[in-house]
């Protein structure tokens, strides 16, 4: 008598009709359906692949990150629900400090001294009224911290119905960062900064037939202050002067999702496209598909691909001649022109109240992956390998 | 207590008598533990044949009755309540034909006569039948038809099992299994694991097993009409009776069930038996689970059926 | 097409799509639509509204994927238990169009009254759904005393009135 | 540098509307209460697991030039 693959109605109807009688046979196949409150655990082994052979001063061995996931989500009350999570991240290894000049054009990257470990924790809770219904508001709050950066959000989305087929979505949030560079002194760094940013957003979703629905959205943000990064160089002509990026920026992003039911195969299609720009010139292309096939006795399998391509800011170049008419440069490879190709597979299964899960994401970038090719070289563009388990607890 | 080994443990064989049937527990474990379970199943059987049989007359049942005669209502204790919660959703699912009000047809046709009753008695004994006329609001219980019975005979035995069981497991006994006249609960599988080994009587000859089931888990109810049958003009007539027409059922010879619980195997058995040979078989074969059909001529059929042609 | 225009366009679809029109909902007062469905699980037996006359009826139209209903189908239970079974029958209608859905829920979620299967939605669209779920408390003569969109646990101590009500109506007179 | 901001904000904000105007434009037969059972599968989320969406999100914004989803944006890291 294993694991019924599929209950018939009619056994269903029996077995519930007998359920005061005999609770231990009941108990033990209950079945659990899905239900919101819950409580999760996640593990995250995330690392990167090391520096691209090529010459380089400093330790090629880059980032890695483990970092552990805790959730609360339940229920308050008929109408309301509560998400509480952490997060705590332990970082280590070296990363991209700046680029010079190689005696035959091609460049040298020099990355910075392997850090020891660094530390971050994030907290966030959010509170959702009409929780589960087209017509909900929800208001949240994050903190994160680690040892040179502090950052308090906080945010508001609200969904309302319009008519029968259609469900407005608006919301925005504000974000204040403290920046406290270590080793400021013994690297002549910046010693204190702040930075403050803003967004919006807007969407309309619409229910396209009983199997189909499509969103479109569009998220405004705008950022000022300190936007440079404390810890990477650029090389100017000779010398090497600190990255400096214009302390304002205003992004643009347009967002189409699309989710297509099958209920023959027990499966849905999840499709995403995204158009960034911002006016430090980066105009990005983003396009995402993922599978989610649920499998007999509770297995669920989630194949998905993505493929990123993002354009250069205009200040980004490996390294600059002389000061010339620039008044802003970065050499940080995340501001170059590349593409990036990532295939990930998740997988989940279900036993009682326990969803056991785990999974694994291969993302690939380089610059000859951009749309329409590459511009300035990007050595440091980087590719990584991020897996991870989970463990929840379906609660009620 | 017969004792033979089968692994570490002795397994020891108590037989005893309740219920009408014969019934016996097998436990393997140390002899005290044995000696505790059986006294602990027999209490259990007793007190629930005691208060639910409609063959005594100082049983819960017969006073049910009286308070039908005397056309009160009665108040039910919780496992009463629950044993009538579950029939009145079996009645339901039934479209009727699972009724345990049934009581006075079960007695108009007295097995033992060797004589079909008279049509006006049997529509007399219909006429003081039918579940849905019963005023059932927990825990109130009114039959408002002097003369009407309850008959739990399709539940109390597999609940009775199912309940021997658990005891078993809570005094922690591990690994055995109850049978009450052929309605089996497992208790746990053996110690190395393997299953029980149910036979299933032949229902023309109740002492050879026509099939050998393995049993790990859970419970297997057997419904048939060879026990108590009467044979009148060369036609059988069970002890099965269709409430709605009144006579037993044109079924089965008998039709055996596994399932998590004794219960729910009685309940899927009596069905298969009250649906009758056409309907009877699909909806056993659409419900899901292990069954077994033998028809009157000794034909197996059923998902059980085919392990056992080859054996 | 200027911006402006394009503006104008969109908000006069949007107008368009939020009027759409509706089936006519029952109102209170009025008859309760006759229907005869397959009991669930049960695809030969078949019962129908006006077998129930002379009875209060509590009709609950419920689907296994909708949240609240989980929270209705045990206070439901208790309040089917609480009334006399002579004036009271609690019957609930699934909408859902497969039928591994409902036989799970319903052994998550085991209640003694029956359930109907009406996997097309035809007795939804005569009693003009408008939110998942929805219930309607007919009295003894057929007619609508009381209908209810969705569900909060503490709409069952009105329902309890209502049904309460119309029970007491007919020993009233 | 406020002109070139203009003009995308405006361009996007134009294919946000033209969208919205399209889809809104070929309204089928409504979708009624009652058929919505494979729409409220839990994955037709918007996003069925939001503790991995986190966790991608988090690492794409670390590693890419570009960020932007429908929602509230979330806080910033030192992320280098």
């Amino acid at each position: 008598m294993g694991a019924r693959p599929h209950l018939s109605p009619s056994l269903a109807a029996l077995m519930s009709a007998a359920a005061a009688l005999a609770p231990e046979a009941h108990a033990q196949t209950a079945t659990g359906a899905e239900t919101d409150s819950r409580v999760s655990y996640r593990f995250n082994d995330y690392s990167e692949d090391s520096l691209a052979p090529g010459p380089h001063l400093g330790d090629p061995e880059r980032y890695r990150v483990l970092s552990q996931q805790f959730q609360l989500a339940t229920r308050a009350g008929s109408e309301s629900a509560i998400d509480v999570s952490a997060t705590h991240e332990v970082m280590s290894g070296s990363s991209p400090w700046y680029l010079l000049r190689g005696p035959d054009n091609r460049p040298i990257q020099v990355m910075s001294g392997a850090t020891i470990q660094e530390h971050r924790n994030e907290v966030r809770a959010s509170w959702t009224q009409g929780a589960g219904t087209s017509s909900s508001t929800t208001w949240s709050a994050s903190y994160s911290q680690e040892r040179d950066y502090r950052a308090t959000a906080l945010g508001v989305e609200r969904s309302v119905p319009l008519g029968d087929a259609l469900t407005l979505g608006y919301g925005g949030s504000f974000s204040h960062d403290l920046i406290d560079p270590f080793e400021a002194e013994k690297y002549d760094r910046v010693r204190h900064e702040d930075k403050n940013s803003a967004s919006a957003f807007g969407s309309l979703a619409w229910v396209i037939d009983r199997a189909s629905v499509l969103q479109t959205g569009l998220q405004l943000n705008v950022e000022h202050g300190y936007l440079s990064d404390p810890y990477k160089l650029v090389s100017v002509g000779s010398s090497l002067v600190d990255d400096l990026r214009p302390d304002r920026r205003v992004q643009a992003a347009w967002l189409a999702r699309y989710r297509r039911a099958f209920s023959a195969a027990d499966a849905a299609l999840h499709v995403n496209y995204r158009y960034a720009q911002d006016n430090w010139g980066i105009v990005s292309h983003t396009v995402e598909a993922a599978w989610f096939q649920t499998l007999p006795s509770r297995w669920e399998l989630v194949p998905s691909l993505r493929y990123y391509s993002q354009q250069q800011a205009r200040f980004y170049a490996p390294y600059f001649v002389d000061a010339g008419s620039h008044n802003f440069y970065s050499s940080d490879y995340r501001l170059g022109t590349f593409g990036a190709l990532s295939a990930s597979f998740n997988l989940r299964k279900r036993i009682g109240k326990w969803e056991f899960s785990g999974g694994v994401e291969r993302y690939h970038a380089a610059t000859d992956y951009a749309l329409g090719g590459a511009d300035a070289v990007v050595p440091g563009v980087v590719s990584y390998t991020r897996a991870f388990i989970g463990l929840d607890y379906l609660l009620q | 207590m017969v004792s033979a080994t089968h692994g570490s443990d002795e397994i020891h064989r108590i037989k005893f008598s309740s219920m009408g049937c014969p019934c016996e527990l097998q436990v393997e474990a140390d002899a005290q533990l044995a000696e505790r379970a059986a006294a602990v199943v027999q209490a259990e059987v007793d007190r629930l044949d005691r208060k639910y049989s409609h063959y005594r007359d100082d049983s819960f049942v017969a006073m049910i009755g009286a308070s039908a005669d005397a056309g009160e209502s009665i108040v039910v204790d919780n496992e009463t309540a629950d044993l009538l919660d579950f029939s009145a959703a079996l009645h339901a699912q039934s479209g009727g034909k699972f009724d345990i009000t049934a009581g006075a047809l079960t007695r108009v046709w007295d097995l033992q006569s060797d004589r079909v009753p008279e049509a006006s008695a049997i529509e007399h004994a219909r006429s003081r039948c039918g579940w849905q006329r019963v005023e059932w609001a927990r825990p109130n219980l009114r039959l408002p038809v002097p003369g009407m019975r309850l008959d739990l005979g399709g539940v109390v035995k597999e609940y009775a099992a199912d309940r021997a069981a658990v005891l078993c497991r809570q005094i922690g006994v591990e690994h055995g299994i109850v049978d009450l006249g052929g309605d089996l609960a497992v208790i746990g599988a053996h110690a190395d694991g393997s299953a029980w080994l149910a036979g299933i009587k032949a229902p023309r000859d109740t002492r050879q097993a026509i099939a050998q089931i393995e049993l790990a888990r859970g419970g297997l109810a057997t419904s048939g009409d060879y026990e108590r049958v009467m044979i009148v003009d060369g036609r059988r007539y069970s002890h099965i009776v269709d409430p709605l027409s009144g006579y037993p059922v044109a079924s089965f010879a008998s039709v055996s069930v596994v399932a998590d619980s004794c219960l729910i195997a009685g309940a899927a058995s009596t069905f298969g038996m009250l649906l009758g040979l056409d309907s009877g078989y699909a909806w056993l074969r659409d419900l899901g689970l292990p069954f077994l059909c033998i028809d009157a001529d000794g034909n197996a059929s059923g998902t059980l059926a085919r392990e056992n042609a080859e054996a | 097409m200027t911006m402006r225009k394009a503006m104008l366009h969109a908000i006069g679809i949007l107008l368009v799509l939020a009027t759409t029109a509706f089936a006519r909902a029952v109102d209170v007062g009025s008859p309760a639509p006759a229907f005869e469905l397959p009991v669930f699980a049960q695809k030969d037996k078949r019962m129908t509204l006006a077998e129930q006359r002379g009875k209060v009826v509590l009709l609950d139209f419920w689907a296994s994927w909708c949240g609240p209903c989980r929270q209705s189908f045990p206070l439901y239970e208790k309040l089917r238990s609480e009334m006399p079974a002579a004036d009271f029958t609690l019957l609930a209608i699934d909408l859902d169009e497969m039928t591994d859905g409902p036989a799970a829920f319903l052994y998550e979620h085991p209640v003694h009254y029956v359930s109907l299967a009406d996997p097309e939605g035809d007795v939804a669209k005569a009693y003009g759904l408008r939110g998942m779920p929805s219930s309607f408390v007919i009295d003894r003569d057929g007619i609508v005393r009381a209908k209810h969109m969705g569900f909060k646990p503490q709409d069952i101590d009105e329902l309890r009135k209502e049904i309460l009500e119309s029970i007491g109506a007919k020993n009233a007179q | 540098m406020r002109n070139r901001i203009r003009v995308a904000a405006r361009r996007a904000a134009f294919l946000a509307v033209t969208g919205c105007a399209l889809l809104g434009g070929c309204a089928t037969t409504p979708v009624q209460p009652w058929e919505r059972g494979q729409l409220a599968r839990w994955d037709m989320r918007w996003d069925p697991d939001p503790l991995q969406g986190a966790m991608a999100g988090h690492t794409r914004f670390s590693k890419e030039g570009s960020s932007g989803e429908i929602g509230a944006a979330g806080g910033g890291c030192g992320c280098n």
